[in-house]
């Protein structure tokens, strides 16, 4: 074991799959000579050449159009959105060409495609450029979508999701990019498969479901309400939001008879409402309480810090629902 | 095809090839009307017929590895590549032995064997698509061109605009053909643009750009022809307004109020078909008996096609999730 | 009373607030000389001439924003698009810049403004052409979304959302323009407000709640229950999805203690999932079944008519989901 | 302004206002700079220092109740409508007193009491808007004209060319002007598109287009109001190119390492504000002593404008829902 980035992990797991596959590109803004908008392609330029390595200018939708016809004619593009907020304009090509291709060609063609980068609020960057996206693909059959939380996912899923077959939305996290722990070495092949949760923090008292920028942050609440509340929470962290691992959330909560959802999104129509109707349909009389959500205040999101702290899920609004779930 | 165009004989059956598809294409449009009327085709369908010369000439120009893509007025396009009568009708039934497995319809005609990459509904969003396959192409050092047909209302779309410009900024073996038939939907083209001549757009690219007569196949062969064989050394791309005219609505529910008959009867005059036939005759390669049994084999083959696709299953239930994914998928 | 179709309602109440006010003009692909695509807007020009009544190029993204720009200039756009599927190509015009402009400008814009059309799937036009947006743009605070399932409400909520100050997103139902059913005379003003959902049928054993297109197969079907199964089901129509009405919902369940969502969208982060995490996070005890959902099956609209019917909400699933909340 | 050209005093005066709407934009991003790098300010931080004469010039060009709207590197834009230094550096600190009320942040600056509709931060996104600012003004028959800026990025958008075909097609009196300060980011512009100039995309619509330096705040108003002379005529859109260069990294993370030290250095010697201070100099309008005096008002200004925004209050967390719909809801 060894201890690295999220930022080195996304860039190793590019690495090695453009190592391993002559068909595996990366194009997107600011990718190639600025060695990435947030460093992400450091030195790739130089190791890969520009014929891989690929700036474009500012057109999301033309390059991740290009992109689709590439993967169509068999290339395996992976392309960069400088952040999901600009993947908006391009939203006509992941929502209709990407996923929809299998099925309007009776299986002839599929999308062998990564589109990634840094997806959610950040910090005081406003309405326009602070959206969490993962609701919109998620709700699209023939798109796959994970959101890798830790160094290891943001490695191993990205390997995966490159040499899938399918067009994988992959949503980083750029608070997490400068975040560092414990990963395999270099040499261990480190692939993560889609739609397997993960129990980050075992517990009998309350399920903590989560995902992405948050799955730390819900960690170390973990410990704070074990010694303030005495409540053992059990974390989870989704992955990958499609393919949805039901099973292990079902698990947990059979055990503790709670759950609370984390999301770094707004509320309505989100991944907590997905997961909360699959919980109450599935095991209903296992539950000792409502399943309780916190998500962003539902507002467009404001400058201001202090309102922003306010509006995105904090630490006094999560315990303020565990407390809610375990009747305390 | 430029290369061969040097002897006669083989320039004589290939031109006699042309006709039989563009001929192939106007009984299979005719018959998939008539289907249409009888309740047999589901949701839109948008018929081709006028603009057979477009899709001919230009095909005929290329090499079977070259790679196409298109929008909904698709048939043709399948048509002429090499797609069967069969697997077009029966992708319009809905059926599993159509070109699409009857999962995509009158829109969506997809054909990987013969190199037809679609088939596309929605206006203009193809177009960085058709810049992807001339890019995989360039990626690998292929010698392949990728001809690109929109209509002249999908020219307003930002994909359009962002593809272009990439395109010339990347230099993408990419031919943009814009057939060019007068109206998007009941819009005629002056009341979509203040541009005078469609190809003109090319300009705000650094874009090659021309226009030929989409009425005359031998125009379009030859100047596609001259067209590729340099986009084959030079890689760059070029934008054709191919003018050319559609006889029947936008789509089989449009009774086209927007144009007057005169302006239809008109543009009949040109027919492509029947002016290249009198081309051939008067040249001594084609006689009117013979024009007359091409008519009588296309027309046989098209009712065959309704045959086959009403025999032909649909595809079964047990599949729905087959295609969701790749197949290849786990 | 009188009785009319699903589209003159919507005609009438165009050309209603366009006699009431001037700023307010429709603009669109073939609103004009075409007189609408689905002939919504037949006569309009003739009535308002090319100055409000405007024929537009394809450019669904231009000219969404141009409808921005102009409603920040104090004119009240309403944007005609042909189909909502096509509004995924204007998409950031409709998530970024119509709903934020409030919160970015402190208060002092805001964006009185309508985007309508038909929303849904229809009829074997695939995978492109079949998408449902609603749980796209609910997500989006600063938004208002509202889907008219009767004759009234296509002309009342259509009259409301023109004299909203904010952007209203009216989602209409292709299949539902030749439709005709009772409403008031021309004579009675007809406003109805957003964020009141409508009890179109009371019942006692289960609530079915719906909104657009499935409104009329829904109160069809609890008739053909009542008969059947001798199960009386409430049919709730939400009308208006943002604002939600979530008391009415809770009333009626209060009541039947059972609840069925049937929409027409795909179900990962629809519509049916939040109102089962409002249902069960607020009224969790009122509950003797778990909350089932009947949504499209979740797989890319297929053009073939049988996968169609089967993919789209239908009799046997509904009358099956019934069933299973009432242990039956 | 057009008009008033004649009266000799009433130019002096007016190009005085000139320089001091440069020095005050150049000392309020300066100090802007300081406080960032003080951690007073959020987010991201985009300055608009070497620019300056393109957005004085232009505006010195046109009316008050004519309409502008930008993008987000948009802080001189406001100052030059006439929003105090205060309510800019407050909405920097995220304030209540702020321009935008503290909740847009340095790219979403809005002052509607100086038609200044902002301040975008998805690039290209706003050209759509700008048409429609001008669509407006022609509705209502007003003699309006709307100036829309953006940068060298944002031409590759498929929001631009819709917007611009728009905007020809409908004879919309909005001025495109592009401020080409010779990158996007760190890509410079022969990276992005094929064209050898900007201006020249205008081709491809067929609308009016030119070209004038940034650096001459003279030729930018004279330039900006000939233009919009003929614009209040015709109505006819306008694309202009102004070449200008930003002295700093794109945002304040940005340590610009895409061009070299002597690149800015020669750039700096064409600094707009003091070629235009020589200019008048040596006109015998100003001496370096009122200069001098000019430049120390501009600067107190500016660090004025900090004390204001650190004495004023947060936005209360009460009114957190007060801005998500109109304040007119009811
Ligand atoms: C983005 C988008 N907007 C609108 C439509 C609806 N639509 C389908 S075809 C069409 C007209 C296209 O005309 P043109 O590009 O000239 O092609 P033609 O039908 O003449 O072949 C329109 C508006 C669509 N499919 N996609
Ligand atoms: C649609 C979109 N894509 C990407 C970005 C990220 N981004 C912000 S500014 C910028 C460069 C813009 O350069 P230019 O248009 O020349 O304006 P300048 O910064 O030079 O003033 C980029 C890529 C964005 N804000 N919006
Ligand atoms: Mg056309
Ligand atoms: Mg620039």
């Amino acid at each position: 074991m060894r201890t690295i980035t999220y930022r080195e992990a996304v860039r190793e797991a590019l690495i090695e799959e453009m190592n391993r596959d002559e068909s595996v590109f990366l194009m997107g803004e600011e990718v190639a000579e600025y060695n990435g908008a947030y460093k992400i392609s450091e030195g790739m330029l130089d190791q890969f050449g520009p014929k891989r390595v690929i700036d474009t200018p500012i057109s999301e939708n033309g390059f991740a159009g290009l992109g689709v016809g590439a993967a169509m004619a068999g290339l395996r593009p992976v392309v960069e959105f400088m952040t999901f907020s600009f993947s908006l304009v391009a939203f006509d090509q992941l929502v209709n060409n990407a996923p929809n291709m299998v099925t309007m060609s009776g299986g002839q063609f599929h999308i062998p495609m990564v589109f990634r980068g840094p997806n959610g609020p950040v910090h005081a960057l406003g309405a326009t450029h602070s959206h969490a996206t993962e609701n919109f693909y998620a709700n699209v059959p023939g798109l796959k979508v994970c959101t890798p939380g830790t160094i290891r996912d943001a490695k191993g899923l990205l390997k995966t999701a490159i040499r899938d077959d399918n067009p994988v939305v992959v949503l980083e996290s750029e608070k997490l990019y400068n975040s560092s722990g414990e990963i395999e070495d270099i040499e261990t092949e480190l692939l993560i498969p889609l739609g397997h949760a993960n129990v980050l923090r075992e517990g009998s008292d309350c399920t903590l479901i989560t995902y992405a920028q948050t799955v730390p942050t819900v960690l170390a609440l973990a410990e704070k309400i074990k010694t303030e509340l005495n409540v053992d929470c059990e974390v989870i962290d989704l992955r990958s939001i499609r393919p949805l691992d039901t099973d292990t959330i079902f698990q947990s909560i059979a055990k503790t008879n709670r759950a609370v959802i984390i999301e770094q999104n707004r509320p309505v129509c989100g991944i907590g409402a997905q997961i909360t109707y699959e919980i109450q349909h599935e095991i209903f009389d296992e539950l000792d309480a409502p399943v309780a959500r916190v998500a962003q205040i539902d507002i467009p999101m404001p400058y201001n810090e202090s309102w922003e702290d306010h509006v995105f899920p904090n630490e006094t609004r999560i315990t303020d629902a565990i407390k809610e779930v375990c009747y305390l | 095809m430029t290369e061969v165009q040097t002897d006669p004989n083989t320039v004589t059956t290939a031109e006699l090839q042309m006709l039989r598809d563009m001929l192939d294409i106007r009984a299979f449009e005719e018959r998939a009307a008539q289907q249409y009327q009888m309740g047999k085709i589901g949701g839109f369908c948008h018929l081709y017929i006028g603009q057979e010369a477009v899709i001919v000439g230009s095909v005929a120009a290329i090499k079977p590895e070259d790679y196409i893509i298109t929008a909904y007025r698709d048939h043709g396009h399948a048509l002429a590549r090499g797609t069967t009568m069969n697997a077009c009708m029966a992708e319009l039934f809905g059926k599993e032995t159509g070109c699409s497995k009857g999962l995509g319809g009158s829109m969506h005609f997809f054909d990987k064997d013969n190199n037809m990459f679609g088939g596309h509904a929605i206006v203009g969003a193809h177009i960085p698509l058709g810049a992807g396959l001339a890019f995989a192409s360039r990626y690998r050092n292929e010698d392949r061109v990728t001809l690109c047909y929109f209509g002249d209302g999908a020219i307003h779309q930002g994909a359009f605009h962002e593809a272009f410009n990439l395109a010339t900024l990347w230099e993408l073996p990419v031919l943009y053909i814009c057939e060019n038939n007068g109206y998007a939907m009941g819009t005629s083209v002056d009341r979509s643009t203040a541009l005078e001549e469609i190809h003109h757009r090319g300009r705000g690219y650094n874009m090659e750009h021309s226009a030929v007569d989409g009425m005359d196949v031998r125009a379009v062969r030859d100047h596609v022809a001259n067209i590729v064989h340099d986009m084959r050394q030079t890689h760059k791309p070029h934008f054709l307004e191919i003018r050319t005219y559609r006889y029947r609505g936008h789509s089989m529910s449009d009774p086209a109020n927007y144009r007057t008959k005169q302006e239809v009867a008109r543009a009949k005059e040109g027919d492509p078909i029947l002016t290249f036939r009198d081309q051939l005759i008067s040249e001594g390669s084609l006689t009117e008996e013979e024009f007359k049994a091409m008519q009588k084999t296309s027309r046989d083959a098209a009712s065959q096609s309704v045959t086959f696709a009403d025999n032909s299953p649909d595809p079964p239930l047990s599949d729905l999730h087959k295609y969701t994914y790749a197949l290849t998928d786990s």
